[in-house]
């Protein structure tokens, strides 16, 4: 009994160190926490709003680098799976507001972006680095995390979304 | 010999330096936007680093700590 | 760019990678690195060698703590998850059934209770003592072996392999185990068809792949008919009976070892199956005993 | 006995994608699992121009001019290249006290060095190895060097430990034939640690021993002799404070350095760095500097009853004095990835300036002026 409980610790280091959830963040299978953030209107998004649909979740910030290239990629996952019902929620995590409007001026999205200037919710989440990406089924629960951005992962994580969508 | 005298200095500027250290706590991940701005870094400006330190080299006796492998020069 | 081929034979299969390449020698290198690491996993997992892992953990058993590496517990890690979420229909020590389900016995017959009943006791993988470091298998004469993921596995490490080698458009088939590396130049997806489980010379449908990977599982691998009712190899590992619910059940995943996994369980499953590969978010073509197919990967016509 | 036989009462998981998400723990089934964090994601270009004077009372002795280039490009999400060239000529004359008249330091005659290195970095996970050489090309020297670093980050990468290893192999051919085929090889080592404190503090600190054998006297200088070998032991540690009230930056650094001939310095830096409105960015700094003279410095005049071929130097970089720099940089950011700045520092040396002791009594007062101009584009 012992080793069983050991060993499901180590299941989930292991992932730790492979950047698939942290050890201490939140992980597949859970439930993340809620949060309720202005857009750049002023108007509240939730999180429970999207409820039901298939939606990633991205923690980035205008100083980091990978975030960059993760935008364009969002961008085409919009375009491709918005009418299949894919929801993309961007958490700005910038102290200053000035310097995420200056990075979306350059880098524009076409998806939702929510500011949290006060990193109330990657604390509340445990985001373990920049960027941080949810990946959420219609169920509310997390399928995947992913901890910084690679090309090399890329096709994974749309292979991923493409089939909790659905889409063949 | 040497060695056992610098260990010496060296002790004495560790306990100088210590009290300047501002607290220990180190940021999460999302709050590392002010460490990312160049000014932040160590070196940020290379060209800058190498003319300052290659000047020096030729006005004083000493010179490295700043990284292994520059090329030397004839002006020491 | 120019796509090669590379045949090979391990783990008892005939494979293949199709690699896309501007260099030969660059997709050469991949490839021989690749298929070396097949090669290694099937000397390391195999049950047939004496001098494998799986071997020395089996000879030990009921013996002492067989000392593992970290590959070794990765893998029992992700059995122990595959045994979890499948309610126990996974289980890497139900090979001991093969000694009363003998598919090479003529003529076959079907195991008698009590021969079963003999078995049981050895099938129990809640009973496996093992951390990180070592495994033991409590009780002499249990096993385990790696089917259903270590073939699967290997395919997945080969297609990281050559992907990490610079190769973004390829196809690594270990004896109809597919994974995919990015859509073929261009944009075209890869066209993998799926075999008829009645018809070995004909495909039920094809599926096409951009990305990730495909492992079908069916009742046509090693089975005996008696009676015109086909026992299989797929045996449940605690009533001991041969999967019959479903001739083969193909599924689509980001990774092979997943695919070839759930599809396993699929089999195993009987009426919970479409339930469980719901709930897995994958996709799956599934037929079942009268040769009807049923879920989102239908028949192309 | 049937197929189906009694039910099995098997319970299925609910937990989407679970057996994704373990999966992904096995070692090598996906591709990114061992790729960078930290290389870095935009290349740079940087080219500089530095003019370079310095004077003793009444001669204006030296003047430099150097071009430099500076290119930093990713190759790969992982492997990153840099290197670096500098062109200077230098005119004028080397110290006017202590020269024999003859060769490469005489008056009027200029002189050449074409310097480069080039370092490629590998980012690992969860660390970095950087592979460099360089080289230095003057008329009368050739200096070769090779150098290989490992960075070491911590899991949540506010911890980085370095290693380094460094060697240099120099060759002298004096004008005046003094040194002829002279050599001199190096051994570098560095440790270092860097620590981030908090979201508004940085600290580094380096331990770096340098151990050389072979010709360390200077062929133009009359009868100096200096040790054939020569270890240093420097130690610096820097540390930057971000004030997010004014967001300014102060960085300070001190530098403790003690070498086998005998020399001793302190030095200590503090820079300003403050933005300004319209992408401007003033940089006021300090620099101090003291040394103690090397053992078998002697201040003129030459010294009775030397013994031929004993230890001996004049050369005033290895007397005891202090120094100061004040500095003034200005850079501007220019849109679209480009940006300028520009900096000049004057330096002043005096044996009255040194910290701890009484400086050398003989030495002229040293003053030195330099401006660098610099344009950069990030891409």
């Amino acid at each position: 009994m012992n080793l069983h409980i050991r060993l499901l610790g180590t299941v989930a280091l292991s992932l730790a160190a492979l950047g698939s959830g942290g050890a201490w963040g939140v992980a597949v299978g859970e439930q993340p926490p809620a949060f309720a953030l202005p857009d750049a209107r002023g108007e509240i998004v939730t999180l429970s709003q999207f409820r039901g649909q298939v939606t990633y979740v991205d923690f980035w910030a205008s100083w980091c680098g990978p975030c960059k290239r993760s935008f364009p990629w969002m961008n085409a996952l919009q375009r491709r799976y918005g009418e299949h019902g894919l929801v993309i929620v961007a958490v700005n995590v910038d102290k200053k507001r000035a310097d995420a409007e200056r990075f979306l001026q350059q880098i524009p999205a076409n998806f939702r972006v929510v500011f949290d200037a006060a990193g109330v919710t990657p604390l509340a989440w445990a985001v373990g680095a920049m960027p941080s990406s949810y990946l959420i089924d219609g169920e509310g629960k997390v399928t995947a995390v992913e901890t910084g951005f690679f090309d090399e992962r890329k096709g994974l994580v749309e292979e991923h979304i493409r089939s909790l969508l659905r889409v063949p | 010999m040497f060695i056992r005298r610098s260990c010496v200095a060296l002790a004495s500027t560790i306990a100088f330096l210590l009290p300047g250290c501002a607290a220990y706590a180190p940021p999460y991940p999302w709050e590392k936007g002010e460490l990312a701005q160049p000014q932040m870094q160590f070196d940020a400006d290379a060209l800058d680093a190498k003319i300052g330190q290659h000047i020096y080299t030729s006005k004083e006796a000493a010179a490295g700590g700043y990284g292994v492998g520059g090329g030397g020069c004839g002006c020491n | 760019m120019v796509l090669y081929r590379f045949e090979f034979a391990a783990m008892a299969c005939a494979n293949e990678l199709q690699l896309w390449g501007e260099d030969e020698a660059d997709v050469r290198r991949a490839a021989e690195f690749a298929i070396a690491d097949v090669r290694r996993i099937e000397a390391k997992y195999s049950r047939y060698r004496a001098d494998s892992v799986t071997s020395a953990i089996n000879a030990a058993a009921g013996g002492a703590p067989v000392p593992i590496d970290a590959e070794t517990a990765a893998l029992l890690g992700y059995a122990e998850r595959c045994h979890r979420v499948s309610g126990g229909l996974f289980d890497i020590t139900s090979g001991v059934l093969r000694r009363a389900w003998n598919f090479r016995r003529q003529p076959p017959r079907v195991p008698s209770d009590s021969e079963l009943a003999a078995l049981t006791p050895l099938v129990d993988w809640t009973a496996v003592e093992w951390n990180e470091r070592a495994v033991r298998l409590p009780r002499a004469g249990m096993e385990i072996d790696f089917g259903g993921i270590g073939k699967e596995y290997a395919v997945d490490r080969a297609a990281t392999c050559c992907a990490e080698r610079g190769l973004a458009h390829g196809l690594v088939n270990l004896g109809g185990d597919v994974r995919v590396m990015g859509p073929q130049p261009g944009g075209a997806p890869w066209r993998v068809g799926i075999r008829h489980p009645r018809r070995d010379d004909a495909a039920l449908a094809s599926v096409e792949l951009f990305e990730g990977a495909l492992a079908t599982s069916g009742d046509y691998e090693r089975f005996f008919e008696i009676d015109r009712k086909r026992y299989c190899h797929l045996i449940h590992p605690r009533t001991g009976a041969a999967a019959s619910t479903w001739q083969s059940v193909s599924v689509t995943a980001p990774l092979c070892v997943v695919a070839g996994s759930c599809a396993t369980i699929a089999m195993l499953a009987r009426e919970s199956a479409e339930v469980f590969l719901a709930s897995q978010a994958v996709d799956y073509l599934m037929v079942d005993a009268h040769g009807a197919c049923r879920g989102p990967l239908q028949p192309a016509s | 006995m049937a197929a189906d036989r009694a039910p099995d009462g098997a319970v299925l998981s609910a937990t989407s994608g679970a057996l994704l998400a373990a999966a992904l723990a096995l070692p090598g089934v996906a591709p990114g699992l061992a790729m960078a964090q930290a290389a870095p994601e935009q290349g740079v270009i940087a080219l500089k121009y530095l003019d370079y004077r310095d004077w003793q009372p009444g001669e204006a002795r030296m003047r430099v001019r150097a071009p430099a280039l500076y290119v930093l490009k990713p190759l790969s999400d992982s492997v990153a290249v840099e290197g670096s060239l500098v062109y200077d000529s230098v005119s004028g004359a080397s110290p006017l006290y202590f020269n024999t008249l003859s060769g490469a330091s005489g008056i009027g005659i200029t002189e050449y060095r074409t310097a480069g290195d080039i370092k490629v970095t590998k980012y690992f996970n969860r660390m970095a190895i950087g592979v460099g050489g360089a080289a230095s090309s003057e008329r009368d020297y050739l200096s070769r060097a090779a150098s290989l670093d490992v960075r070491v980050f911590s899991d949540d990468r506010n911890r980085t430990y370095a290693f380094g290893i460094g060697g240099e192999n120099d060759r002298i051919d004096s004008v005046n034939g003094i040194a002829v085929g002279q050599r001199r090889h190096t051994v570098d080592v560095l440790l270092g640690v860097t620590q981030v404190l908090s979201a508004q503090a940085i600290i580094q600190s380096n331990l770096a021993y340098s151990a050389g054998h072979g010709y360390y006297s200077d062929p133009y200088k009359l009868l100096d002799t200096r040790p054939d070998r020569r270890r240093t032991l420097a130690w610096l540690t820097r540390y930057h404070q971000h004030l997010p009230g004014i967001d300014a930056t102060v960085k300070v650094s001190y530098r403790y350095l003690h070498d086998s001939f005998g020399s001793t310095s302190h030095t200590a830096e503090i820079a300003w760095v403050q933005p300004v409105p319209r992408g401007f960015t003033v940089t006021p700094s300090l620099r101090y500097a003291t040394q103690s003279a090397a053992d078998f410095y002697f201040d003129p005049p030459f010294p009775a009853g030397h013994v031929p071929g004993a230890l001996y130097t004049a050369d005033t970089r290895l007397a005891a004095f202090g120094a100061i720099t004040p500095g003034l940089k200005l850079a501007a950011d220019l849109g679209g990835g480009w940006s300028a700045d520009v900096k000049l520092e004057v330096y002043r040396q005096r044996s009255s300036w040194r910290l701890f002791s009484d400086g050398s009594p003989g030495i002229a007062p040293l003053s030195a002026r330099w401006i660098q101009a610099g344009i950069a584009k990030v891409f």
